[in-house]
């Protein structure tokens, strides 16, 4: 069965590796957080301005001065520092922060990505995230596979405006995970119970995949 | 030490006029300088280039300056949660000028560093590269961005002191610092101003060099865009 | 939070080898990393490249490394103060690039920021320049000058914690903020090391990011190059 | 009589203007703070990292963290403020600072300046001073306008290698004030006692003097 968004982000958490820094984008990423094992060192940076992104503040002890990237009340953890936004581009651009995870409409082959703008469609802006994905050393996207229409969003290339080219180097989606080397999707695991049919029916562009592609495990 | 207090909000926003460039601190509704913005709408500056991360919500920060069509164009890297925005923008009233984020933030301190232009990948391969001049240094491509011209910039800290120094509180730091030092005449809006000398000198963000005009702001409402809570168990 | 602590200096200076290329913080012999320049001279590494503001004085900061022939090339924008240096510049044992002291700061501060060149002004029309790629903006000429590719920075701070975050004291500070970002390992020495939790978040000079490796020094001796005093009437 | 190090000093005090940011250079130029009138609000800046620079501690209150950029113990003030180095060149570049007055070997016609290396000689470096005069508002040089061997240091083209081009606006020697306009020296005032013709003999560069040129007053 198609993983839900939580499963998505059950799935990404197992990606982060012990003492290490990570930008979450909004969405599914977001709820990455919840899932990340007890016994990982994870520091979350929000690049408004902010490494160690603790909890939700319990409800009447919110901060107005104390928001993340996604404009949310949150809080600080033991060892948390505030700096400004240069210096948290700075810190994005110089490969400090060691996994970023985000959302996307659109991934191609070739691992460029769209994922602020639909033409004809109001446009909000795209943040934080061209820095991101024109710096991070690695970087896994959140996303479904196929959109309301039923047409794949695993694409040869993309037809909305780019976000970032060739930076994309992990997908988790609601049918499986996908490693993008030597311009093909390269799916790694399928979600439980989903065939090798459907993974190759929801990918439009070039699909690697072997017949006993392992199922995932959480 | 060089006193840079003004007496209220009226006289540090003179010489704001009609056309101008203006920076204004803030991440969404966080750390933005609320007395001026206020004043601005009172003053009733028309044609106004603004330069902030957000455009603020339809009745608090920017959104203000759009309910009243102050705003003739828009530097900003995000700019939802605002109908009035996306109404202006879509009948062309309104021009908006989307870029990245820390393109936003580096461009401000390149201009308080005296820097003309900066490096930066963010953007390569994409509509915002269009026009723009792209160099390899070490085999990755990175767009060069000049650094902003601003008339003003308006900022909000926490502290500050009359000799214009000031200090932020968490993240309402964000872009207030870089802009602080990138303006022409940088007005600072403080929650608490205090004397020369009570501030602790390695304890200062923005150094008063970069402040021309300080005062303290009578209130501040610090509205909150997205309240996210847990409960106690 | 990630534990950046190493228990000593050894253990801090591990990987640090003949030829490599260090960043050392200080302005004279102020806010230099004592503790780690001695146990450099204990290593004996040789044929070093050193890229910081001074070449400290005969007997203390880099003047001890260069009392064992340790530094192949030293990058620094004023070298005085230092007969040794003197003698093996003029002997040709050492090889010297004296670059503008604001140049040396940016060129570090670029590498922090993932910016791989910045402009400055600093240096044109004059022997500097030579060989260097001029750009004029706004009727000015820059040069274009690269970031800092380096293998370790050493700093020294004031208070750290164990997440590596740094606050640094009065002028000591100078040169340490811009190269605790700009290493590829940071290594950082604090007179007081503290656990995560006990600095106040927003008044973090360095966040531990940047940092790898922090230790709390065994003692500093804090040499004053010019003691300059008055007398109390 | 030729002005001594201590009166050129004090003439360049009368240059400063009330609520501005000076720099102040190493020798002649360091004297300046002692000269400043106390009516006038001067924030002095040391580009190691300080705004406000104080007197000399008292014998005893040396704190070694704190010195100025001529690494001399210092003390802050009410409203002194510490940053890091590339914060203070920001400025400096930034033109933040009003005034810088620095020290030279020679200075040309057209304002260029050299003031860091003699060839043969021990270099020392340039610190801070090719970043000053490149982007400095207003830049006074203090400095001797004869050598030892009597040679002027007022030239057409300076013969060292420079410090920076076409920078300098105004000087003040033993003998006399000049501003430096189309490639000229303009003196507009002599030393007590200097004559007309003192003042040419000792300017090797363009000079224009008039007969009545002024005395300067302290």
């Amino acid at each position: 069965m198609a993983l839900s968004k939580e499963q998505i982000a059950m799935r990404i958490a197992k990606e982060i590796q012990n003492n290490s820094y990570v930008n979450l984008g909004i969405g599914i990423p977001t709820l990455v957080a919840n899932y990340i094992p007890e016994n990982i060192n994870v520091v979350l940076q929000s690049e408004n301005g902010l490494l160690g992104m603790g909890p939700f503040p319990f409800d009447g002890e919110e901060d107005a001065d104390l928001i993340n990237a996604g404009k949310q009340t949150i809080t600080t953890l033991p060892g948390s520092v505030i700096f400004d936004s240069a210096t948290s581009f700075g810190m994005i651009r110089a490969q400090k922060v060691d996994l970023t995870i985000l959302g996307a409409m659109e991934v191609s082959e070739n691992g460029d990505i769209a994922n602020w703008k639909i033409p004809g469609k109001m446009v909000k802006g795209m943040g934080g995230a061209m820095d991101l994905v024109a710096s991070a050393k690695n970087i896994i996207v959140a996303m479904q596979q196929v959109n309301k229409h039923g047409e794949s969003k695993l694409l040869s290339s993309c037809t909305l405006p780019l976000t970032g080219v060739k930076c994309i180097k992990k997908i988790v989606t609601e049918l499986g995970v996908y490693e993008i080397k030597d311009g093909a999707f390269h799916c790694v695991e399928r979600a439980p119970g989903i065939s090798v049919e459907e993974i190759k029916n929801a990918t439009d562009g070039q699909l690697i995949i072997s017949d006993d592609v392992p199922e995932m495990t959480f | 030490m060089i006193d840079k207090t003004v007496k209220n909000v009226q006289e540090a926003c003179d010489g704001i006029q009609d056309g101008m460039t203006i920076m204004l601190g803030g991440f969404g509704l966080c750390g933005i300088p609320e007395n001026a913005i206020a004043e601005l709408v009172r003053k009733n500056v028309k044609n106004l280039t603004c330069i902030s991360n957000n455009a603020g919500v339809d009745d608090f920060g920017l959104g203000l300056l759009l309910q009243k069509k102050q705003i003739k164009k828009m530097i900003a890297s995000y700019v939802g949660e605002n109908a009035e925005f996306e109404r202006q923008l879509l009948s062309g009233e309104l021009e908006v000028e989307l870029i990245p984020q820390g393109t936003l933030a580096t461009r401000c301190m390149a201009a308080g560093y005296g820097m003309p232009a900066i490096f930066t990948p963010a953007g390569v391969g994409t509509e915002v590269a269009e026009g723009k001049e792209i160099r390899n240094f070490n085999g990755k491509d990175y767009l060069l961005e000049y650094a902003f011209d601003s008339d003003f910039a308006i900022v909000k800290a926490w502290k500050g002191d009359t000799a214009g120094n000031l200090i932020f509180r968490s993240t309402a730091r964000n872009f207030n610092p870089m802009m602080a030092m990138a303006g022409k005449i940088t007005i600072a809006e403080v929650e608490e101003l205090v004397p020369a000398g009570e501030l602790d000198p390695d304890q200062i963000h923005t150094p008063g060099i970069f402040v021309h005009r300080i005062f303290q702001g009578e209130k501040y409402e610090k509205r909150i865009e997205q309240r996210t809570v847990r409960t106690k168990n």
